[in-house]
């Protein structure tokens, strides 16, 4: 008999993750829900629900539609603020056996980088106090630039330099930067990113997108278009992950879709260090796990030993 | 997984789910249901109809999708549940009656048979169904076919009520309930679009009077005063 | 009893089409297959199967991948070549009681133009002839620009205007251009086409994405990225036709996903003109007659009489 | 919309389904098959294994979603046809062997009973069925379980082969063909992925010496000689 330890183990900087099967923000709260129904330790890493500054109380109206194989969601990032995260929800992600990774939004570049600040303050203060809440900040650009008349950071590449650069500079957490497959060149955005110091890159978030009420004549959303994420979207996902990873050295963290272990397979086959799952949580609740799990099966049917092996073979 | 007792059609384009499975749901809770694997993407919701040593029952209407793939499943198929999820109704004060329009009846069933008393009007628009059931619990029960359920409740002779039912119905209330003496505690159940279900996602988020509140685990069941609908 | 008639045409300059129901290109081929299943006339208009100045094989390998509620494919532009299609299709097509359409492609500007150019003369032949087999030239910009170094023209606005500039000059028939969601900005890809003088723009093009076979370790197909199409695009499609019909004037086609009399009602009333309906003809092989018919049940149940009513209406 | 007769389950993962209607198909063509509305979203394409008076049979494994979902097709239940499409087996001429390798020995059994002679080989991996089906036309029936059907046939024993299975199988078909004698007309019958199984798409295609040709209007059945296989 051969003993076969594998080696899930991903890396961001000094950051290790034990597998590659990270938890999407906005659609896994900050693991205390799902942390009930299974051992969040089974996780590589978990992004919590994104956090701005100051509170938002997100959207009016439907925030959520179902789509073939696809859901809008217009949720537009209600969050209780920075401050009260760091109060209320870091005792728990303290007791965490997994990645610990904050989802900054913003609306100003200044609200940005104070953000990134009161995160970096809180982690220093607990570190000197031995512990530790959070591991790496993921930067949410596809926020709207109130001053750039509201079109989202995430589009065009020098507009969402001057934040990246900004946030950069305001901590020493390790940074990765959650690019928008609504970017106008999403390998050219990655490109920045890296230029400008992120330890890595995450993609993508929603696609927008659209849904009109026939009979009431109007949106469905009160915001007109919302964000399309799930299986739907997995093949445009994947298609961006491997361009990016054809364009930097940082490592690339891949979702959208991802709804199985060969999928996960796919995203790392493309590039990908590690991945995110979001939709799939609603679909398996047990998502996390299974997937976790569903790796190692894949590994040991494919006499995989280390996930180096096929990263980025294609 | 849970196994598939009986599905039974009870009238045009409505079932009885039976599912096996110790739950200890309460009254008004709900389970998000899927009996199928990937398409469509979510799970639905739905309301304990019943509870028994064997399981849990659903009374559920073909809307769309996926309540007519529950539909034509079969007694020994499998079905997934999460739950017992979301508040429930609260204990009832005094004299209580219980008003549900169209599948809103659902969860009533099993609120009514924990208590002691209550009055219960039930609304259809175009067939009833479940009637004996429902007067099987031997509460009065009021039958409305067609018209407007809520005009046969007068909500001062009540201390407590539970309303469940279509949006148009539950804003009716709303303004019923501030016209009215006050003496009711008005609780309505929401049915708002939900993907997780447990307080992840914060789609079915419900604007409150002190900000806003997860359908899912704040709910569904709110003060009537309470919630802001649109 | 009230005698109501439905008024379901839609204009594109002097081109008329009975109802908004048009074929797309790729997957209606010239029109004969489908023409055995159902009367074509009870079709707004067909785009034909993608032709180029020269003929083409196609891709080799795998041409087809169903994903989630959608199809990846790679047939590559294989077609006859356009002195081919007009000897042999054009025959058939003068028999049509529908509006018909030359989907051009091409690889060097050059190519679009003679194309454009041999598509004009035999047009102009057949007229003096009395007859007609072609009604709109719709350009396909999707295809690999040669020049620049194998980027489809669809995605800048600066290096495509070269191509509409020049085609628009070699035909007096009217042109529609077919844009690419893989444009880095189709509105202005759209605002573009405009004022270069073409007629009308079409879109959704397929959006590009990717299929990895995990155990063989490498792409699906052989070309590595591939087109998506179906109804997991149509969110995506749906809010690009609105975001393209708040920044031209000219008519514009919508298409991505249409596989139902409301989605075509969505369309129109985010601006579309007409629609284009491509991969549900796999799906349902009475598409085209059923969605006409299915339109026309939407408009009597909701008392619309003539689709004017509601075009744009968001 | 045909209406099921039956779908009975043969071995492990394998179905036979009657669908009820008149088609006239001819041996080695195909229909385009949906059991759903929307998902998934591509007909699946089935030969067929028989045809009667009362409709038409497929034996078909279940490979994946599609077939998976037809297998749970119940008596009553309705499916969509398309067909019959492709150009089916040409004349046999002179002496005759039908090879098929797994679920690829579907098309034989209709091409077999046209037949006056022919030899059947059916080449299984884990499981023998349909074996009494087969051996009830008459023709001598050679069985290869878990072995390489292809071995068993001497190709210049032969006028005219059909063949069906895998496409490792139909490779090594090719060689062997190209290292005989060159007696036999070997024919093979391919199962590219498709779409609209009509010729209006080309994702179908296929190489061929002379160009490219479309496995479902000029196929499935193709000289062995005269296609590219990957
Ligand atoms: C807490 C709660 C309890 C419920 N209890 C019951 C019950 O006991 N019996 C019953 O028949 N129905 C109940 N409903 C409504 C039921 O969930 C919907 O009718 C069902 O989800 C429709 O799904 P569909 O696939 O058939 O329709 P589709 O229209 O195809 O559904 C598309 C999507 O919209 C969502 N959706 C559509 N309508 C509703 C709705 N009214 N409420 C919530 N989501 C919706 C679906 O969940 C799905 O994600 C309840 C809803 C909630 C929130
Ligand atoms: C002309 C022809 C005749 C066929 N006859 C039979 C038959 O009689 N019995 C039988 O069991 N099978 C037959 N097949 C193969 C059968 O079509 C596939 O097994 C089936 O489409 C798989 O669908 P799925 O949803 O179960 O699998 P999935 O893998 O979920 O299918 C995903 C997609 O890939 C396509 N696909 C997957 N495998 C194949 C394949 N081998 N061939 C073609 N498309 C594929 C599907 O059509 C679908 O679009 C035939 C194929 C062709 C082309
Ligand atoms: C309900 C919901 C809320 C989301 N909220 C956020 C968020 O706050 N911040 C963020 O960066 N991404 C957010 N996302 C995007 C996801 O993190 C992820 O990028 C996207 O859903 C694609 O992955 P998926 O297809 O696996 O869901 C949200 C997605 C959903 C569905
Ligand atoms: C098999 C296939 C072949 C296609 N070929 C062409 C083509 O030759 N020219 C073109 O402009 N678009 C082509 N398209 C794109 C379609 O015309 C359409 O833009 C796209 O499929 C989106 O619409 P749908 O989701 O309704 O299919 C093709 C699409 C498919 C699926
Ligand atoms: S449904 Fe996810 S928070 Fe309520
Ligand atoms: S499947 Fe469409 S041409 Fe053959």
């Amino acid at each position: 008999m051969i003993d076969i330890t594998l080696d899930t183990a991903c890396r961001i900087g000094d950051v290790t993750f034990k597998n590659p099967i990270v938890m999407a923000s906005g659609t896994f709260g900050f693991g205390k829900e799902y942390g009930k129904l299974y051992d969040l330790s089974k996780l590589g890493g978990i992004s919590g629900k994104g956090v701005t500054l100051h509170p938002r109380p997100g959207n009016p109206g439907i925030r959520v539609y179902e789509t073939p194989s696809g859901m809008l969601n217009s949720v537009g990032l209600e969050n209780p603020g920075v401050q009260a995260f760091l109060d209320e929800e870091c005792a728990f992600w303290e007791t965490l056996d997994t990645v610990r990774i904050v989802n900054l939004g913003g609306g100003t570049v200044q609200d940005y980088v104070e953000g990134a600040r009161l995160i970096d303050e809180d982690s220093q203060k607990r570190n000197r106090e031995g512990r530790q809440a959070v591991d790496l900040i993921e930067l949410n650009i596809s926020c709207p630039n109130v001053k750039a008349g509201g079109m989202a950071y995430g589009i065009k590449t020098c507009i969402a330099r001057e934040v990246v650069r900004e946030v950069r500079a305001a901590t020493t957490l390790p940074l990765m930067v959650k690019l928008s497959p609504n970017a106008e060149d999403i390998a050219d955005m990655a490109r920045m990113c890296e230029e400008e110091g992120a330890e890595a890159v995450s993609l993508i978030n929603t696609l927008s997108g659209m849904k009109i009420d026939v009979r009431k004549r109007r949106s469905v959303f009160e915001n007109l278009y919302a964000g399309l994420s799930g299986p739907a979207v997995k093949p445009i996902a994947l298609r961006m992950v491997h361009q990016v990873c054809q364009r930097v050295s940082i490592p690339v963290v891949g979702m959208g879709g991802i709804s199985s272990a060969e999928d996960v397979i796919e995203f790392i086959m493309a590039g990908a260090e590690a991945v995110q799952v979001g939709t799939y949580n609603f679909v398996n609740w047990q998502a996390g796990a299974e997937l976790a799990d569903g790796v190692e099966r894949f590994m040991l049917a494919e006499g995989i030993q280390s996930l180096s092996e096929i990263r980025g073979i294609l | 997984m849970a196994t598939i007792i009986s599905n039974r059609r009870v009238a045009e384009g409505i079932y009885v789910m039976h599912a096996e499975g110790h739950f200890e749901a309460k009254q008004g809770q709900f389970f998000m249901v899927r009996g199928w694997d990937g398409y469509p993407l979510l799970s639905r919701p739905l309301s304990v109809y019943d509870q028994d040593e064997r399981g849990v029952k659903f009374l559920y209407k073909v809307a769309g999708e996926g309540t007519r793939m529950l539909s034509r499943m079969q007694a020994g198929d499998d079905v997934t549940l999460l739950g017992p999820l979301g508040n429930g109704f609260p204990a009832a004060k005094g004299r209580t009656a219980l008003i549900g329009g169209g599948i809103g009846i659902a969860p009533l069933f099993y609120a009514a048979r924990h208590l002691e008393q209550a009055d219960l009007y039930l609304g259809y628009s175009v067939e009833v169904y479940e009637e004996h059931e429902f007067r099987s619990l031997g509460h009065p029960v009021e039958i409305d076919l067609g018209g407007i359920v809520l005009d046969r409740v007068n909500f001062d002779d009540y201390d407590t009520l539970f309303i469940c039912g279509p949006e148009p119905m539950l804003r009716a209330a709303q303004i019923k309930s501030a016209m009215s003496s006050g003496r009711a505690k008005v609780y309505v159940s929401l049915e708002n679009r939900m993907a997780c279900g447990i307080g992840a996602c914060l789609v079915c988020s419900v604007g409150c009077e002190n900000g806003r509140k997860k359908a899912c685990v704040d709910g569904p069941v709110f003060l009537a005063e309470e919630v802001v609908l649109a």
